[in-house]
């Protein structure tokens, strides 16, 4: 048995030695080939960047940062409506998921049954969450449109002039009659919120836009009018008819939301919840289990724990997750534009829970698709801008992820 | 030493008093759990309840709608001549997809054994970065780097044989869009192989070609492959893009110079047109959620059981 | 107390000009339909803004029919419309109860577009439009339409079928045939799209309203259509879609304003202004302005509030015509 | 004491009072999932004394200790069958936990039977924060109370000296030797009457392992440790009773000299001679 | 032999044969970035004999070891400067294999210098082709040579009749002492001259452990042999030569019996006593 095997003894040592130098050769060349594919990204990413900057630079203008969409003056168009509006929809949706996402990852994460039952549904949820990430964000998109923006049609919906669904708080309803001087109106408090017009053939108390009540008298066609301005603006005709007006504070909320940024904000939620459930999970799993059980060893309950041990030594990798998630909602165009739809001629952001916006991407979206030279610059001058928020995000991501690096070494 | 005063007076809180808190921030959690499978309800009752409109018209038959060559439904005001058949959309997403998997696959895998097994720390520290920014990228600007860039060059180089949406220039925006995903979820799974293989192969005299290729991936290959379908299904997915750059007509070719609806583009093509809603017209959009999402599912399905098969070796 | 907005029409009309001061009105009006329309929509929308900062106008353009739809559900107060309402629609806002004033903006060219580098189409007559865009046996190529063409695959890109447009193309093409237009077409809501797309083919063809072949004349060639009547070919000129020679496809454009939304301050103020401003903010995004005598009856309409429309007789049937012999009160229905 | 347990008994009588036992363990059985992990073990470990497990790799050591103070209530699929009970005097009454009641209050249980790890694992916050982490969850102290807290149980660990112009600094920053001796502060800050410690040497170089040596030398007269260890010198070193552990069963208890010198059991000779393990 | 080395010399002339050195180690220093593993090491290993390398964790055992067949390449910020050349017999020429040369052909050392680690590593792929995996990538070999190949070195590593049923089953369903084998032979199938063994049996259970103790014993007459431990009882049981490390420095060397014995040093005598480590 000790005989050496013939394929050990016959060894041709000219084959064995070109051999090696072969394989070193192949490996050589293999190492280059990495390196030249690796830095095809690289490239990729310059020509994206320059076709995009020497389009846009031109652009970048303070009117691209403070002013709105314009379509007779194209060249001082801006996007300062698309900022605001991507804002309020990405921090509604940070506020939904980022609680969300990190509860159902610590739940998932700490309280493990140990049931087998229990178990079992453990293991379905967790499925369930890696089918939620693979979900196309379009069909989130219909998805926010079912139930958030018409909410299975259960409040009715919304129409002028007759429903604004469910409305629950933030409003007062007026009527808003034209009074004789040109382009100025007064308010009368609607009383009846079903009435949504109302005649006024005699004088009436209403009040100004500030609030203050004033006598409101009335013309009759056929006697003179009164020339003083003045008076004028405290005069209507008679038989005036005034229309429902609403006046809404930030907080005004109604079902169903229809197409307003709380929608889209919701919307996006769904599509990156999974996204920072896993990415929460990740983090939480890399925290060691040791500090877990020196925790519990001392008598800490489970939450204790997380409270104080799990969460804060798994809290950069939630934020670097959270951040990156964040950056994919930034740049989610498709279920904003299925739920808020494509309109992007918007002079300011939301203004009301209820109201809608443009959101950056949409707006990059339709002025890339306009024909006017213009509108292409600033499109590419909004990308530039969509951009450096995107880098600022990713680099405070990055940074977060190596001082976190460099604290474990 | 005496005990100090905290001791001594052994006044420990009860540890009954959290145990009602503590049940009420277990359930809170649990509801957010709860959630996300509420999200899985609401979208596959949305889909049944919506497409049902679909399904329910006597125009469309289930045979028809699988085996059809042609998908006309927002090309026809009439539903008499309105024909819906997948797989012309299916077709479309296919060709698609298989573009931008020839992309990605390939330059993902390699860019990732090149940053898990060769790359010194420092080319990793802004290699890595770089494909983030990538990864970052919002799919609108990539729709429009296809068609301001990508699209006109191959135009250029074919001298026109490819039409202004095209499935090809709207693969490689999307084989873009994948290649940081695949290359981050490979790399993850290269450097979860444990070093002592890597120390076996090199020990044996492997050269560092032979160690990856032959040791590190194969044995990382559950996390690769999985990675690879996660990409599908994220390009099965994608919908800008191929709004923006592959074309608005369904196609029943293979030929990768023309146009290709693909099924998310058609949604967003319906839901932009608002075509009639209510109509059989519309209500197919549904018909053709159902089927991406049933895609999609399969894809997660199929990586988490190669996940869970075979990736326990290492433990 | 029916009669109420009319104190502002004529009023503002006589006194805005001294009013630079910012208006207090406040409110929403939303506007949805035809996207050819939306061009002009918005320019007014923008002047408006700026007089009455305070009113929120929300613009949108999904196409005619779709704008339509929203109407008579009453999700908008205002459609834009590139074609007169149909009887269907008018049928259905009848039994909604919606009730409307149908306004004329601006002539509209249906601009039939060719990509620059086509040298073979000049001018085209109807005949051969319908040899391309009719569904049964339509040309697959530039040959089959004249033997002289070019042997290569026509593209086709054409509003959606929720457009006025593709209405509008389709009744001129086909009449009141039951042949439809045929469906491998490549269809957008979105008219940039059909430029981007007859812009990127030489062998494609497209239409669309003309303010969007003015915004990009140096990628796209409008092509001459023969005028049925006198055999000769024009192209879409201001000129000639303002008399009438770009025929058929010259064509007005209109809103309809509900008359429930009228009382409202804001809606009233907005309409009023619209009129007023319609002729020469259409021309700055490239339409053409109907004759001042077409607005004036527009300004009596909505003046004495005259509801209905004027393209639909008695029994039900629409007409057709020049503007300016339809757009009169005698063939108002209710 | 029933006479099948090997208990741990003093065979020379070398110290004036008998010993008075803490933890009594009866016909304890362990399981993870399927395999059993622990066979039908009963032990008796003496108060104010210093316990060593002994034992090759794998042999349930640290199961029985994880079952002491239920540290195995989180693992998945960890059961136990059998009696394991503390004696707890309470204001002079003698009363018994029973430690294997699932309605038993575990927090309290933890903090009466304190855990030190294998690998030291200070939390990643300051020297002080650590300390102060138990007392936090169970008293409510004064800050001056706590301070004094702090520096009593950095004291009794051996550690104050070294840390106390860095209490606010990170306790990651210590090397692995202080970071085990913080560990052990941390646990006797809330006061146990037990410490288990598992392994406590293992991870650290050799002077590091003197000091945790004279330290558990110093604590066995306030506190009953119950230490595992692979290192027999260590066992030996260190402890008062050893108990031999082989497969899941316990193979022979009791004073250490006795188990190292004149074992009864060959596997145990064989074991501490180096034979295997 | 130059008289400063510390070198491996039998005492007490118990063969026949004088010792033949194989590996020659000289004034050797080794770095990790800035933190230097190893000072001016010297060191002579005999030929087909048994030498192992004991001592404290972290004293540069592995390091060394590493070194001897050039594994730390592949680690970043790894180098080494000093002497350290192989013997090579050469159709019966005697050349040196100068290992720290940077053009040396590294896959060529490998191939004759093999390694077995702490962890068994198997690749996950059949045990066939774990042991063919080596030969496929070095020698043209015939399917059957290939096969016979396969068969010899698992029956040197004394795993073959444990596998020989399921050759194609996956290499990762055996034991762990079964996997350690496999290693072995794995390594032994490139016709190695060295071996180099780095707690070969740390992870193991005590029956694996014995069955590779027999076969490093039955090795030891075809291969040379260097086994780094922990446990002294291991050295002591399977080695001829003992060299104890510590601090990166190398403090005695000799025959096994007299380091574990008569020690000339006091650290080594400490250490083999188990005061420390
Ligand atoms: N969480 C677990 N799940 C399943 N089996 C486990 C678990 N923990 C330990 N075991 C098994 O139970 C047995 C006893 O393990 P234990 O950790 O008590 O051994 P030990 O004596 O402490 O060994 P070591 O000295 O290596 O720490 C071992 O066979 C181990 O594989
Ligand atoms: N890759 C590395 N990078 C930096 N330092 C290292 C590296 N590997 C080992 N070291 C350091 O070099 C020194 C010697 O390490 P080595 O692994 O040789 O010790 P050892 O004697 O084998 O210890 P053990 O018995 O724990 O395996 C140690 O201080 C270790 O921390
Ligand atoms: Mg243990
Ligand atoms: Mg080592
Ligand atoms: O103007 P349209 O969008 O209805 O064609």
């Amino acid at each position: 048995m000790s005989t050496l095997p013939g394929a050990i003894v016959n060894q041709d040592e000219q084959y064995l030695a070109d051999n090696a130098r072969r394989r070193k050769q192949f490996s050589i060349w293999f190492y280059f080939l990495c390196v030249a594919i690796a830095l095809i990204s690289v490239v990729i990413l310059v020509v994206l960047m320059i076709s995009i900057w020497s389009q846009g630079q031109s652009r970048l203008t303070t009117d691209l940062l403070t002013r709105s969409h314009s379509e007779l003056e194209i060249e001082r168009s801006g996007m300062w409506p698309a900022i605001m509006g991507s804002l309020f929809v990405c921090g509604t949706c940070a506020l939904v998921a980022l609680p969300l996402g990190v509860g159902t990852a610590v739940f998932l994460e700490e309280f493990k049954p140990t049931h087998k039952v229990l178990r079992w549904i453990h293991g379905f949820v967790q499925l369930n969450i890696a089918n939620l990430a693979g979900v196309p964000s379009i069909v989130y998109g219909l998805l926010g449109l079912t139930v958030f923006v018409y909410m299975f049609n259960v409040f009715g919906q919304i129409r002028v002039n007759e429903s604004a669904g469910l409305e629950i708080m933030g409003y007062k309803h007026f009527y808003q009659v034209l009074t004789l001087e040109p382009g100025h109106v007064v308010f009368a408090p609607q009383t009846d919120p079903t009435v949504r017009q109302t005649t006024f053939d005699e004088p009436f108390q209403a009040v100004d836009p500030d609030g203050n009540p004033i006598e409101i008298s009335i013309w009759t066609p056929g006697t003179p009018k009164p020339t003083d301005p003045e008076i004028r603006r405290r005069t209507v005709r008679s038989g005036a008819i005034g229309g429902t007006i609403t006046e809404r504070n930030w907080y005004y909320f109604r079902l169903p939301f229809d197409k307003s940024f709380l929608s889209g904000g919701l919307t996006l939620a769904l599509v990156i919840l999974p996204i920072i459930i896993i990415a929460a999970q990740e983090s939480l799993r890399g925290v060691p289990s040791s500090l877990r059980e020196a925790s519990m060893g001392l008598g800490a309950t489970t939450w204790q724990t997380v409270r104080d041990v799990s969460l804060p030594a798994a809290l950069p990798g939630i934020m670097t997750g959270s951040i990156l998630a964040m950056g994919r909602a930034i740049g989610e165009a498709a279920p904003i534009l299925v739920v808020m739809g494509a309109a992007v001629a918007k002079s300011s952001g939301p203004q009301h829970l209820m109201d809608d916006a443009v959101t950056m991407p949409v707006l990059i979206f339709n002025w890339a698709g306009r024909q006017q030279d213009e509108f292409k610059e600033l499109s590419a001058a909004a990308i530039i801008v969509l951009l450096v928020v995107l880098l600022l995000l990713n680099s405070t991501a990055i940074y977060i992820r190596q001082k976190v690096q460099k604290a474990q070494s | 030493m005496s005990l100090p005063k905290a001791l001594q007076n052994r006044e420990f809180r009860s540890t009954h008093a959290g145990a009602f808190s503590e049940r009420l921030i277990v359930i809170s959690l649990a509801l957010c759990a709860l959630a996300t499978v509420l999200i899985t309800v609401g979208i596959i009752y949305m889909l049944i309840t919506e497409s049902t409109g679909f399904f329910r018209s006597e125009a469309v038959t289930m045979s028809g709608f699988l085996t059809d060559t042609e998908w006309t439904a927002l090309q026809s005001k009439e539903l008499e001549q309105a024909k819906f058949g997948i797989l012309p959309l299916l077709s479309g997403t296919f060709r698609v997809t298989l573009i931008a998997m020839l992309i990605a696959l390939p330059l993902g895998l390699v860019t990732a054994i090149y940053l898990s097994e060769f790359a010194s720390a420092r080319i990793r520290s802004w290699l890595k970065p770089t494909l983030e920014i990538i990864a970052g990228v919002p799919t609108v600007v990539l729709g429009y780097f296809a068609i301001l860039v990508i699209s006109p060059s191959l135009q250029m180089i074919s001298d026109g044989a490819f039409s202004t949406f095209n499935a090809t220039s709207a693969g490689i925006a999307v084989g873009i869009l994948c290649l940081p995903m695949v290359c981050s979820l490979s790399e993850d799974a290269m450097r979860a192989v444990p070093r002592s293989l890597r120390e076996g192969a090199y020990g044996l005299g492997c050269t560092p070609f032979e160690t990856s290729v032959k040791v590190v991936v194969p044995a990382a290959l559950s996390g690769i492959i999985s990675a690879f379908l996660l990409a599908f299904s994220r390009a099965v997915g994608e919908t800008m893009v191929v709004a923006l750059a592959a074309g608005t007509l369904p196609t029943m070719t293979l030929d990768p110079t023309q146009q290709a609806q693909t099924m998310t583009g058609f949604i967003v093509e319906m839901i932009k047109s608002e075509s009639e809603y209510g109509t059989v017209q519309y209500y197919s959009l549904y018909a053709v959620a159902v089927t991406l999402f049933l895609i999609t599912f399969l894809m997660t399905l199929c990586g988490q059981i190669i996940r869970r098969r075979f990736q326990e070796s290492y433990q | 107390g029916s009669k109420s907005d009319a104190p502002t029409t004529t009023e503002s009309a006589a006194e805005s000009g001294s009013t630079a001061a910012v208006s207090n009105l406040t409110g929403t009006i939303k506007i949805n339909g035809s996207s050819t329309v939306q061009p002009i929509a918005n320019a007014v929308k923008e002047e408006f803004a700026k007089l009455y900062p305070n009113v929120n106008v929300s613009v949108d353009g999904k196409g005619t029919g779709n704008g339509f739809k929203m109407f008579q559900d009453k999700e908008t107060d205002i459609s834009d419309a590139s074609r007169p309402i149909k009887p269907g629609e008018f049928e259905a806002c009848k039994a909604n109860g919606v009730e409307f004033i149908e306004i004329p903006v601006a002539y509209d060219g249906l601009t039939i577009v060719v990509h620059p580098k086509n040298d073979w189409v000049k001018s085209m007559t109807i005949e051969q439009l319908q040899k391309i865009f009719v569904a049964g046996d339509a040309a697959k190529q530039w040959s089959d339409v004249d033997a002289s063409w070019p042997a290569e695959k026509i593209e086709i890109f054409s509003p959606g079928t929720g457009s006025g447009t593709y209405d509008y193309f389709r009744e001129v093409v086909i009449g009141k045939s039951d042949s439809s237009l045929r469906n491998d077409m490549n269809l957008n809501e979105d008219d940039n799209v059909l430029v981007n797309g007859v812009a990127g083919n030489p062998y494609a063809i497209g239409f669309f309203g003309v303010a969007y072949y003015e915004e990009s004349k140096d990628k796209l060639k409008a092509v001459e259509i023969v005028n049925p009547k006198d055999d000769k070919a024009y192209l879409p000129t201001p000129e000639n879609i303002a008399s009438g020679t770009y025929a058929p496809f010259s064509r007005p454009l209109f809103i309809y304003v509900s008359t429930a939304s009228l009382p409202r301050a804001e809606i009233a103020t907005f309409v009023s202004y619209f009129l007023e401003n319609a002729p020469s903010l259409c021309e700055r995004v490239g339409y053409v302005r109907l004759p001042d005598e077409i607005m004036q009856r527009a300004a009596k309409n909505l003046d004495e509030e005259n509801t209905g429309t004027h393209y639909i007789d008695g029994e039900g049937n629409s007409r057709s015509g020049a503007v300016a012999d339809i757009y009169q009160p005698e063939n108002l229905t209710k | 004491m029933s006479s099948v347990t090997p208990a741990i008994a003093s065979a020379e009588n070398s110290e004036a009072l008998p010993d008075q036992t803490l933890i009594h363990i009866e016909k304890l059985n362990a399981w993870y999932g399927d395999f059993q992990a622990i066979h039908d073990l009963s032990l008796e470990i003496p108060k104010h004394k210093v316990t060593a497990f002994i034992g090759p790799s794998g042999c349930g050591k640290s199961t029985l200790l994880k079952w002491i103070n239920r540290m195995n209530d989180v693992v998945p699929g960890a059961r136990a069958k059998g009696r394991l009970t503390i004696d707890d005097d309470h204001d002079g009454k003698r009363t018994e936990i029973d430690v294997l009641d699932p309605n038993l209050d575990v927090v309290g249980l933890r903090r009466k039977v304190g855990i030190v790890f294998q690998k030291p694992n200070p939390f990643p916050k300051s020297i002080y924060d650590n300390v102060a982490f138990g007392p936090r969850l169970h008293m409510k102290t004064t800050k001056a109370e706590l301070d004094e807290l702090v520096e009593w149980s950095l004291q009794k660990a051996a550690v104050w000296d070294e840390v106390k112009d860095r209490l606010h600094g990170p306790a990651l920053g210590l090397s692995g030797g202080q970071q085990q001796r913080l560990c052990i502060a941390r646990a006797i800050a809330v006061g146990p009457e037990v410490l288990l410690m598992d392994e406590p040497c293992s991870a650290l170089d050799p002077s590091s392992t003197l000091a945790i040596e004279d330290l558990i030398f110093e604590l066995r007269s306030q506190y009953t440790i119950v230490i595992v260890t692979h290192n027999m010198q260590q066992a030996s070193r260190c402890s008062d009773k050893t108990a031999f552990f082989f497969e899941g069963k316990l193979i022979e208890a009791g004073d250490t000299e006795l188990v190292f010198t004149k074992p009864k059991n060959k596997q145990t000779d064989d074991y501490v001679r180096g034979k295997f393990g």
